[in-house]
């Protein structure tokens, strides 16, 4: 049989980690490895008493989506401590010893502001970040900025207002986009929207002045409902992190580790030193690809959703894949 | 002038209240350089407080028992969930999308789901004698998880075009004429009942208020409720909407274009509707007054021969399944279902009650109060992102202004006396 | 217990309520121990006894308040399963508590009218029928009350009572518990509820009065039971006995010649 | 039988509460095969449990006065920025980092900010007279946006490593020898408060408990204590530390390594230590005696005589300290001051009070009931981990068990009377 | 007022107690309406009056429970400030509310002691010297009391008025205040109340009694003030008029001619 993998996740709350879930429990399963995992209900302290927990269980590896990624820090020593390989999934844990697979998130925040710059390069932008509390929010941001940072300052972007989404919670992120949308009396002409459920938030609001399918949205993540917002042209980009590709490789990883292997002998690792702490981490990364209304046929041929969810209520003629 | 007051037989917490959100309205509109008064802002925040003050008028009665219910933003995930793939799998499977009736049976699914969650946490509490605060703690944790079962976490959407309307949006008003009929029958039912009930006071040969002291009332009232209808009224549609309309109907559209007014939104009627139902329940039924009885005593209730249990499962329950409606506001609204709708609802639905007056010690609460409560939380959250406040700073002067209306409120109480 | 008792009510038929070898105990104590009392129509029965020998508690058994640990209850004869005060509403109990068990919040009238609502035609309230009657009757026991619109938390002590009492007496009973009702009363108002037990009584229904005033209840009652630490001391008609007898009833728990001693007697 | 009990004088509440707890525990050892009821669980367990403990033995009193305290997670999170910033930023500048002292100055700023924030908000409810839900509310706003200001939402980390014992783990753990003193102390401490109360009830001649019966009090009492002993001294060490230990001391690490204990991790200490205090403080000053008798009838409560609103001031002041001493216990276990410490904290510290059997309605409360109920809230979630039930799965779990385990006790102790 | 008052003590000197025309209202309604009355040591007066007479709320101002919304409080002559319950303690004014004002959920001795708790050496309750001496002072009150361990919450009305009797007595006060202290009470306890009031007025303390019960008020009080609709009938010695005479004033307001007139007596 194989070995234990504990995966502890951070929370459950946006769509895209039960396709992650899937993927890793198929890997570890398939290895004959048994799958054990908790929720940490976006809680750091939670998330340290459950990795407690699953070393209790006898995990061998553990898989960690860190809700926080300085206050991971004791859990992982602990691991350590117990001679247990962590491999740091999609959020950054700065510290060598612990494997880093991710999807670079500035680069998302980037894909996502290019994407909307070409649809819009010139006009007002209202920006709706994530949760304050989740340092991806910023990573994200940071990214949008890089990209839109000379428009800006050739005076071509202006921003008319930018708030934080409580929670990454779709309603929150609809009533500011309405009060933003008032505020600005209408003249918002490009949304840079950092998650998809945020940007269901937006859309609804754009909606309510008319203004949805004139004005682009960005988001991430790929959520079915999102990819359908494409076809139908009311958003713009879904940055899409392919989770079942990161779930595989993760497991498999874990599954090394935990078989003894080193971390530097994993296929494709790379070193990482670009994290706040320039820490020296042994890292694999995989590309997000910015999905478009133009590259919407990506998705429906890898197997991520099918084509009557992508294409449910959308007139005919007006995207490729769906006629 | 105290005496002219006292003749009026005003509600004077619902005055107070009115002055607290005044003091907040006109603040914030300095602030934002007239940006918080507009009909467009004023119409936005009675939409965005519409499910609030909808769950706030079944959390009064909640909480006028001596009870509480954290499990009411968690019910309204769940059954917004289940209105969503009823909506869009269950029902276009069985008769086709856009089928005139979905909104209906969705609506219907909604309330009679989430009243029956309300009523069976009731009956742990009733019958098993478990406090309101665990069973509801537990039913905060199973129907959050509960939402993500149905369909693991995935969104749902977009929603049935004829259900979309219950969350407003430029579908979901109902235009100028409408609204002006909707205003002067409610004008009208309010003067008649304010009539009848002086006639059957005089009749009785009770004291009545001097007729000079009615005339007042009447006007004001009919002065708020028309008042209301010229500010939906002056919020015009938004040029792409019209045009497109105009252009439905092959109309001409490069010439200036007509201004269409919103009108009532759907859900701020329907949350009128409900204060105006639940009002009615709690001050003109027996169901009302035995809530209020078991909330000042609870062995006097009992001991008067009053089924004390049977109408704490009916609280919970007309609870559940205002959760239930307002699922259907915030999913229509959303135009999605989403696992995490309604995440931390419970402490605006609670606050929103208390703020109107609500004692946490039992026995005294008003359901417009709950409302008006909805609409202070409300005002404070949109006027803070009107003002392009940082979240956290939000936060921290959202804290500091509720506090500082519910202060208002009680020393305007406590001056008056 | 129950034969004897009947022998002093001079066979009079069955009694509207018998109470037999009733018992209950709080945590150890038992604050009813045995106790059997019973009670005819149109006949005012005393009950009497020190502070904490179990009066109230025996009455609250029969308005359904406790469930008797045992013993059983018998309403014209037949057994009664009083189970809560619902239950104790349908035979036709009312009650007047000592402790008044008032809903604090709302005024005179929703208070008297708890559980039996004025209903309009529409099945909604009739607050201002209910309000008519309750000015009413309030009028009777109470002239000087006029706050009709105030909670009854706001209201005095004896205006309390007044309320108390007009709810147990606005409805038809056929048994009438009155535990202490006239403690708050002023001597006009104390007067207005002898008036009414004697008129209450002379309608055919059955009253328990609990009351330490000895004289009062020398003026209302056909019959006395007297407890002491929970048990009965004894039964007699007032006539039989005299009020110092009662009073060392009461006391030394000595049960006097005119009176019928229960388990609770001294030696 | 039960006369034997009844003559034991032991609180039935507190048997009931054992009671729920060996069930959730006995359950779920044999649902995890054996994983539950080990040494190392067992104490990751009580370790876990620690803050909430802390901060229950406050709300017991708070809520007993019938009041509420909502900002206890968000008080929490922003004295943990506070410590933080104090002992990573501000100390090391002034006598550089690792000084011997900088985790006591850390823990001392941390309960001064924390009980000045909570009397603050004393202040407002006691002498504003605004209502505890409001103002806690409001805190629970304002000192979440307080605790993101500090750093602007940045995480402080890594904490000063002898403040870090303070969190527990291998470090923070006190070993065999000393948990051993620690407990023959303890039971000593008991067994001398047991006679000396038997004593002097004698003394007045009033009823004691029969010999035997004291006897069985303190074989029990002593039992739970040294059994504790045993389990914590029962987890050893992981390998790899003690390898690491030895190498630091220059011996050889190649034969069969030396099995070290844990022994009382300091988080779990300083729990018990906080619960003995306030245990002493609720039932053996004036002070607590005022805090019940407020609970029981306000009123009656002002017109004895006592300063009701400095008690409150006092009991929020106290409330608002254990939450500065918690907020150093999670900082020194997360190793790091997130601006989202302690978040939803306010729902785990009341439930473990209600569990524990806190009565919402006021008067009526334990300290020990309320650190029951934080164990038994810590076992539902670390056994469902243990268990690996699916994620969501698991909420809905807990919640089930949760209704579940306070029923057991509801009617365990109704069935005793 | 208060000239003629003194004039009726018969110069006994500076009262010990004087509330000089004073008033509050609730809503709209005057609750006590410009009253005066006096108090001297060692003196019992009793305060007389129907249900809602304003009995209660005037003695509550006295107590500090009440703010008054007009008039002054004189102690031994001087102007007193009694904004709350503490400062009226400050004063030595002990008083027995009608309400009892116990917390329920405390025991006999813990009721007793509140607020002035025994303390042991090292600052801790001294609960069992508490217990003690709540046993002998429930001993006296009531024999039949034991008990102690229970809150108060399940004690029987006259046990509960026993505990706030109890603890009204127990401390040295100068100025006692019982507000209907017997009406729960049974023959026996409701002597013993009798006795003790007897026994403070002659360790000089000034009693003011709230009774409904005539017999006892003329039994024990020196003097009586009559209360109708908030506002003052008048005063009198006892010795200087009859019961009947009383009764008169309490429910007509007419005031004899042993009486002194107050603003509220009926011409
Ligand atoms: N709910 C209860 N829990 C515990 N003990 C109780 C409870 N109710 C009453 N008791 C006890 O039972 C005994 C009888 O009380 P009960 O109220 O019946 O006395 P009573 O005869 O009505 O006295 P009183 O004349 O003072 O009203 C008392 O000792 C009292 O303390
Ligand atoms: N807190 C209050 N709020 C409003 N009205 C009150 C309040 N307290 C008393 N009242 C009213 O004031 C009047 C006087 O009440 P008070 O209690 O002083 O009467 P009392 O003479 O003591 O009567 P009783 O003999 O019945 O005890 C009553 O009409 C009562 O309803
Ligand atoms: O994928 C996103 C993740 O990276 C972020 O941390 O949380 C929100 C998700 O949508
Ligand atoms: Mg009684
Ligand atoms: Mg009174």
């Amino acid at each position: 049989a194989g070995p234990t993998i504990g995966v502890s996740w951070s929370n459950f709350q946006e769509e895209r980690w039960k396709t992650d879930e899937a993927a890793i429990k198929a890997v570890i399963e398939k290895a004959g490895g048994t799958y054990v995992s908790a929720d940490a209900q976006s809680s750091p302290a939670k998330q340290l008493s459950d990795i407690e927990a699953l070393i209790a269980r006898g995990a061998k590896a553990l898989i960690i989506l860190a809700q926080d990624s300085d206050a991971i820090r004791p859990a992982v020593e602990k691991a350590a401590a117990e001679g247990i390989p962590v491999v740091g999934y999609d959020r950054l844990i700065e510290i060598p010893s612990a494997f880093y697979i991710t999807f670079d998130n500035k680069e998302v925040g980037r894909m996502q502001a290019r994407a909307v710059l070409a649809a819009k390069p010139k006009g007002n932008y209202a920006f709706i970040k994530g949760s304050s509390t989740d340092p991806n929010a910023d990573f994200l941001f940071a990214g949008q900025m890089e990209v839109l940072k000379d428009a800006m300052s050739r005076g071509d972007v202006k921003s008319v207002g930018e708030a934080y989404t409580d929670k990454w919670l779709p309603a929150n992120a609809q009533k500011n986009m309405e009060q933003i949308l008032t505020k600005a009396n209408n003249k918002v002409d490009a949304v840079v929207a950092s998650n998809d459920g945020t940007a269901g938030g937006a859309v609804a609001a754009l909606s309510a002045q008319g203004l949805a399918g004139t004005v682009p949205v960005s988001g991430q993540d790929g959520d079915k409902a999102a990819l359908n917002r494409i076809a139908q042209g009311t958003q713009t980009v879904s940055v899409w992190k392919d989770a079942r590709e990161l779930g595989r490789r993760a497991a498999e990883i874990a599954i090394d580790l935990a078989g003894g292997k080193a971390m530097k002998a994993v296929a494709g690792a790379t070193t990482f030193d670009g994290g706040p702490k320039k820490q020296k981490m042994t890292s694999l990364f995989l590309t997000p690809i910015p999905i478009t209304k133009d590259n919407l046929n990506l998705v429906i041929d890898a197997g991520w959703v099918t084509k009557d969810v992508v294409c449910q209520g959308v007139k005919k003629g007006s995207v490729k894949v769906c006629d | 002038m105290r005496n002219a007051l006292r003749a009026l037989e005003l509600d004077l917490r619902l005055i107070g209240m009115i002055g607290a959100l005044a003091v907040i309205w006109i603040g914030f509109d300095i602030l934002t350089g007239g940006a918080f008064l507009t009909p467009r802002n004023l119409w936005n925040l009675s939409v965005q407080a519409a499910s609030i003050a909808v769950m706030a008028t079944g959390m009064v009665l909640v909480i006028v028992t001596r009870n509480i219910d954290l499990s009411v933003g968690s019910i309204l995930g769940f059954t917004g969930m289940i209105i969503g793939v009823v909506q869009t799998q269950f029902l276009p499977d069985l008769w086709g999308f856009d089928h005139p009736l979905t909104w209906v049976v969705a609506v219907l699914v909604g309330i009679a789901v989430g009243g029956a969650i309300g009523a069976f946490q009731g009956v742990l509490i009733a019958f098993l004698g478990v406090s309101s605060f665990i069973v509801s703690l537990g039913g905060l944790l199973v129907w959050r998880g509960g939402a993500w079962w149905v369909t693991t976490g995935q969104t749902v959407a977009p929603m049935d075009s004829l259900f979309k309307r219950l969350g407003g949006g430029f579908e979901g008003a109902i235009g100028a004429g409408p609204s002006w009929m909707v205003g002067i029958a409610a004008a009208l039912l309010a003067i008649a009942v304010l009539l009848a009930s002086r006639r059957r006071r005089a009749h009785y040969g009770f004291p009545v208020r001097p007729l000079w002291a009615e005339g007042v009332v009447i006007a004001l009232l009919t002065a708020v409720i028309l008042g209301a209808v010229l500010v939906v009224n002056a919020y015009p549609l938004p040029a792409p909407i019209v045009r497109r309309m105009m252009e439905a109907q092959g109309l001409a559209t490069d010439g200036d274009l007509p201004l269409i007014a919103h009108g009532f939104a759907i859900p701020v009627l329907i949350a009128l509707a409900v204060g105006a139902l639940v009002t009615f329940l709690s001050s003109r039924t027996r169901f009302g007054r035995y809530v209020f009885a078991i909330g000042g005593n609870p062995e006097a209730a009992e001991l008067s021969g009053i089924n004390t249990r049977w109408v704490m499962v009916s609280v919970f329950g007309l609870m559940g399944a205002l959760c239930g409606l307002s699922a259907c506001i915030a999913t229509a609204r959303l135009n999605a279902a989403t696992n995490a709708n309604g995440t931390l609802d419970e402490l605006y639905v609670i606050a929103a009650a208390i703020i109107g007056g609500t004692s946490l010690a039992g026995g005294v609460g008003t359901i417009h109060g709950a409302m008006l409560g909805a609409l202070v939380m409300q005002s404070l959250q949109s006027g803070m992102v009107l003002l392009g406040v940082d979240t956290p700073m939000q936060n921290i002067v959202v804290g500091i202004v509720l506090v500082a209306a519910v202060y208002i409120d009680t020393i305007y109480r406590r001056g008056v006396k | 217990m129950n034969s004897t008792a009947s022998q002093h009510t001079g066979g009079r038929g069955i009694p509207l309520v018998e109470m037999r070898d009733v018992s209950i105990a709080f945590g150890g104590i038992k604050a009813v121990d045995g106790v059997s009392v019973d009670l005819h129509p149109g006949e005012v029965v005393g009950l009497l006894g020190h502070n904490g020998a179990g009066k109230s508690t025996l009455i609250k058994i029969l308005s359904g308040a406790y469930p008797a640990d045992q013993g059983e209850i018998r309403i014209n004869g037949e057994l009664a399963h009083i189970a809560s005060p619902r239950d104790a509403k349908r035979y036709g109990i009312e009650t007047i508590y000592q402790t008044l068990a008032l809903a604090d919040n709302v005024d005179a009238a929703a208070n008297i009218f708890l559980g039996r609502e004025r209903l309009t035609r529409w099945g909604t309230l009739d607050d201002h029928a209910m309000e008519a009657e309750a000015r009413a009757v309030m009028g009777r026991l109470n002239p000087h009350f006029r706050r009709f619109k105030e909670p009854v938390k706001a209201l005095s002590g004896g205006q309390r009572q007044s309320v108390a009492i007009a709810r147990a007496i606005h409805f038809n009973a056929r048994v009438l518990i009155m535990d202490e009702p006239t403690a708050a009363l002023g001597p006009a108002e104390t007067k207005q509820v002898g008036d009414l037990v004697l008129q209450l009584k002379k309608e055919g229904i059955g009253i328990f009065l609990i009351s330490h005033d000895i004289h009062d209840v020398f003026d209302l009652a056909d019959r006395v039971h007297v407890m002491k630490n929970g048990k009965l001391v004894g039964s007699a008609r007032v006539s039989d006995v005299t009020k110092d007898e009662v009073l060392g009833m009461i006391i030394l728990g000595k049960c006097p010649p005119g009176a019928t001693p229960g388990p609770g007697a001294s030696p």
